[in-house]
């Protein structure tokens, strides 16, 4: 008898199973994403780039709590130039095995998309919008909160690069379908949900905010309840129709699949490799297995969206 | 999986000026269950209140009263700012983070070689002890640039079978490297007593490249304590990247056989935005 | 020698120390409060009220997690008549010792004016516009989102109580100082921050959201570095100059300074007398005086917004 | 400080009938050290997909292989889907909850006796087994409307050193009322007696208010376990406030002098929207 099956479609896209390595997290270069890969990860994501390097935001840049994870890193990046040697060298040692999604940002519509075009020639199988990083002032996050914004700045990368686009939502909004929906008319061919949750951390003995950049972005478990819901919402809205990668919090395979059940085709893990390391990438597919054996489930595609509540 | 590292907030006891630019700072943490479990070779981020968060190795830790210390070397503002600290002030720790080092078996091995560059004794000196409380035979060789560089004289030869230094300028002990004092330590040595050694090194890269190289040619094991630039400590960020591995999480400590295949080695670091670097130009 | 003073004065109304009972949490009845007082909380906040009675939601309303609780309540209250014997209660017990805020909502501006009218006559010292729970359509947070609603919304309670007026923000938004400056705009007397965080959870074995409402909000330590993070962002937006109570995860001493050094006047305590039970009001006290000998601070207000980052 | 009791799917292993309105409901949870910690008189939130959740006492706890079990009386929606469950069903958990009953010290007290009315023996059972297994001299009056709500029969025969039984229609053992088996009992013992016994109780409101009586007539300490609506189980809602107090937190099991201070102790309940109904408007 043939197992149960791991692989997704997602946006055109084949991942081998429906784990990737988030941005921003073990990926400054082309051997760690192959490094995520050989333990067990179905694609991965680059960190965010920009046209120029940037250094980032001086220590500290990350609070650890019981709970989750605070970080302001700054968006360091050695730019998409620099970085081109990163992708050349994952997609060398990984032979076509894993998609990479480039993550982009800029300080303008126009910065994002020459930051798209750019990492287009890297050979990368999709671009992602990175409009919800709350950690850089005038980056990321005030691009990701404004409905007009995001469907112009969509417009904008897809007219650029010929390859598909997601859309990475921040939880910091009042309507999650809202950004949606604008990234949908934008021309979106996916969404990734969600970026970490703006958030902070003082220590009441030097009264100082512990985070140089003294406000960051919080990960990990404590946003698991929110990223799920924002998942749900948008795949129940009725009003869009976009695939949805679930992202936020997951470190087991339960935490996987209530993504997916929400609605998500596959998902993103980060910080769960600081508490994990890279092995919950093979943690979380055995334990999918296993699952879909017990419950008779063939393929990840059977559950994605499955979870229905009783009064909606 | 590892415990979360949260930030503990420690009062300095004490500063104990080492040399004219190296320094122990010694604080007692309130969570001593999560500190007294740390393993030689693993780091802490210290937060230095305005001024930086830095990777740093434990080189004190005692129980009854609980007490812990680090030995810092001045070489920029974070470091600097580590040295001038007075007594009562407040600094973060968090950790301890990445693996140290392993002690061997008493069954396969009974001498532990300890090889130390500059303030990369900072971190040796807690395995060493480690070390020779388990009744392993110790030989340390420390070397530095020069005589105010070489710390823990003392310390050094209570724990030590033997002990040698070594001084680039020679103005005390061996004038050279300390490499040159392993080669002479495992040139005198027997193959079944090569067999039955271990080495734990750490200091520069460079000086630590000549120790690879010597233990690969006699045949002994090792590890090796790295450095590279951390940003979180935890595995998460990459700016540690060294060929695909993170050194705050897969290391700091290595074992020889994970170093050789760690292509960056003695090659190159990344600087803040993750730009590879010769390592060079990394080399205080 | 005298030892710290932890008296506060919020808008006019004075605590014998800055630790509130959240509303909806163990205030049913006028001797829950009462006990919660008893048990060292410097004042109260009451369920929230409307006209009507309600049942509230069916179970399950309540999610556990081990560093938060997701609940979906529903606003159950037995209405600002039914309520009136609890209040009397309180205050024949407490005899004013410490103050009873009493939160209102409806799902109309008019309905929340005539509540808040109704509570005055009970003899609280101040009204809680609850603009921002989650967990009943209609009611509620689509209030609260709305800087032009909020306002509206202020300015009728406003008109129809002579008491002190606090608005409660909800931490779902994409600018908190905008929703604050909007309550400003309205004529607040003070602003608390946060109520909880809209989340979900599904269990995977049933695929069904464990909550009957679907969405919930999410409370306790998972919420407190939002929470803090919007504290300090209003006190340091320049715009709002009004007193602030902070809610959101306090549990232990630090969090509540954390709050106090964000730009918090006080604070409210929801989530935290599951895990500690009331005890937490006097470990609190007791953790704030020791620091504050041991820092030689006088009183609680020369603590009030004292974390300023390097950078801000 | 309580620990989280985070929600455990587990599989309904069995189901027992135990009369044609209650049933027992088996199942075995994996995260057996926080289930075995169980004091007899703690709670269980008991969830039923797309039905409802429910608190329930656990009535049955043992080890190797590790299982529970609750026994439930069909009276309405939820406990008519607890009813109805078959071997394979997932069902919820969450728990423990509140404080459970105290075991005396063997030094004070010698005997124990349970007062069990109704369904009320699911909670007192598994509180009288232990009490038994601790050494305790154990007496059972066992009560109920009529002979099919008597369950446990058998049970409560190997764990009592003295068992009385009684239905308010006749139909099995004493007619009348399980406080007029107690009352019996305490007449017939001396005032030293008394003092070394403590009741254990569990059963519809009204009930316990006649057996507080008896307890407070005689000089007999004893502790009660309360029901009252719950919505959270974890002290947040307070839909299950009587007179300040939490049940499902500083409860449901209460000493006689803590019930004392209860004024709403068989006077009143609260609905589902938190207003005061009259105690005989809540009782079944
Ligand atoms: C695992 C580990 C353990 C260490 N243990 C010790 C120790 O016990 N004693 C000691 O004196 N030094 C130790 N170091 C080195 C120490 O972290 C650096 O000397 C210190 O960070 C320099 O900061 P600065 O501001 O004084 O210097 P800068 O002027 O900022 O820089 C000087 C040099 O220090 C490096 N550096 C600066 N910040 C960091 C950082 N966040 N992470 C890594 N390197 C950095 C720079 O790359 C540069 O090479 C350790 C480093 C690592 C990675
Ligand atoms: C601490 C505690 C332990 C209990 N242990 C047991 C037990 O071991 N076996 C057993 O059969 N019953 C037990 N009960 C009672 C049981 O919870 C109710 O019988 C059950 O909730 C009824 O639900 P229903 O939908 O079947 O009835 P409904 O038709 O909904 O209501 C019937 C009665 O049950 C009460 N009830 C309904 N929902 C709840 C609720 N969430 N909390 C409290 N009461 C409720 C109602 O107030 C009403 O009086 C316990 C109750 C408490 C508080
Ligand atoms: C240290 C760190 C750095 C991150 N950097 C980026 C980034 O550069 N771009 C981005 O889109 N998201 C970034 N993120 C957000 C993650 O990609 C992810 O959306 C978020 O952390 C939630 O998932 P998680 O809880 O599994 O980490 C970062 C997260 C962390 C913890
Ligand atoms: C069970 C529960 C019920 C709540 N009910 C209300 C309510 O009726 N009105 C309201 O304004 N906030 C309500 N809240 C929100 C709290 O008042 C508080 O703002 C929030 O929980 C954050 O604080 P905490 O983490 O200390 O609980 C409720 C919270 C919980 C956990
Ligand atoms: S320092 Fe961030 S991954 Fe190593
Ligand atoms: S059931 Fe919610 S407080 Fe007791």
């Amino acid at each position: 008898m043939e197992g149960p099956k791991l692989d997704v479609e997602v946006a055109g896209i084949r991942f081998l199973n429906p784990l990737i390595l988030a941005s921003g997290v073990a990926d400054e270069t082309g051997a760690s994403m192959a490094e995520a890969v050989r333990m067990g990860a179905g694609g991965v994501v680059t960190k965010s780039l920009s046209l120029e390097p940037r250094e980032g935001h001086p220590n500290p840049c990350v609070v650890e709590f019981p709970y989750g994870i605070l970080n302001a890193m700054g968006l360091p990046n050695p730019g998409v130039r620099g970085y081109s040697d990163e992708v050349e060298e994952y997609l060398s040692t990984t032979r076509g095995s894993a998609p990479i999604i480039a993550s982009v940002f800029g300080s303008s519509i126009e910065e994002y998309a020459m930051a798209a075009g750019a990492v287009k020639d890297l050979g990368v199988h999709a671009v992602e919008i990175n409009g919800s990083c709350p950690n850089a002032r005038g980056l990321g996050l005030q691009f990701g909160q404004d409905p007009l914004v995001i469907e112009d700045l969509v417009k904008e990368v897809k007219a650029t690069v010929p390859i598909p686009v997601f859309f990475k939502l921040t939880p910091a909004c009042s309507s999650i379908v809202d950004l949606a929906q604008a990234a949908q008319m934008g021309g979106a061919d996916g969404l990734v949900a969600v970026n970490t949750m703006p958030a902070m951390k003082i220590d009441v003995r030097t009264r100082m905010p512990v985070l140089t950049n003294v406000t960051g972005g919080l990960s990990g478990p404590a946003l698991r309840p929110v990223g799920v819901r924002c998942v749900y919402q948008i795949a129940n809205s009725g009003k869009v129709h976009l695939p949805i990668i679930g992202a936020g919090g997951i470190s087991t395979w339960e935490d996987a699949l209530e993504y997916i059940m929400a609605g998500a085709s596959a998902v993103q893990i980060g910080t769960a490799v600081t508490w994990g390391n890279l092995d919950v990438f093979s943690k979380i597919k055995e334990g999918m297995m296993t699952y879909m054996i017990e419950e008779r489930i063939g393929r990840i595609s059977d559950m994605v969206g499955s979870a229905k509540g009783v009064r909606s | 999986m590892r415990a979360p590292g949260e930030m503990e907030m420690v009062k300095v006891l004490k500063v104990i000026k080492e040399s004219s630019s190296i320094s122990t700072v010694l604080f007692s943490p309130v969570h001593i269950g999560r500190w007294s479990g740390l393993v030689p070779g693993q780091f802490l981020m210290v937060w230095i209140p305005g001024t930086d968060e830095v990777p740093m190795s434990v080189s004190f830790l005692k129980r009854e009263p609980f007490r812990m210390g680090m030995t810092v070397q001045n070489i920029g503002e974070a470091t600097q700012a580590l040295c001038s600290l007075k007594q009562g002030d407040w600094i973060g720790i968090r950790g301890p983070y990445g693996y140290g080092f392993n002690l061997p078996s008493n069954v396969d091995k009974d001498l532990i070689i300890g090889v130390s560059g500059g303030v990369g004794a900072a971190s040796t000196i807690l395995a060493m002890e480690w070390a020779r409380s388990e009744d392993f035979r110790t030989v340390n060789l420390v070397g530095a640039r020069d005589r105010s560089l070489l710390v823990f004289r003392d310390r050094w030869r209570s724990i030590s079978d033997e002990v040698r230094f070594s001084t680039d300028d020679g103005s005390f002990g061996h004038k050279g490297l300390v490499g040159d004092l392993l080669n002479m330590e495992l040139l005198a040595m027997s193959d079944h007593e090569r067999q039955r050694t271990m080495v734990f090194t750490c200091g520069p890269e460079i000086m630590m490249v000549q120790v690879k190289r010597l233990l690969d040619q006699f045949g002994v094991e090792g590890q090796f304590s790295l450095e590279r630039f951390m940003k979180c400590g935890i595995g998460l960020c990459d700016s540690c990247s060294a060929s695909g591995k993170r050194v705050c999480m897969d290391g700091p400590v290595f074992s020889g056989d994970a170093i050789s295949l760690l292509r960056d080695f003695g090659r190159s670091h990344r600087d803040r935005s993750g730009r590879p670097l010769p390592l060079k130009e990394c080399v205080r």
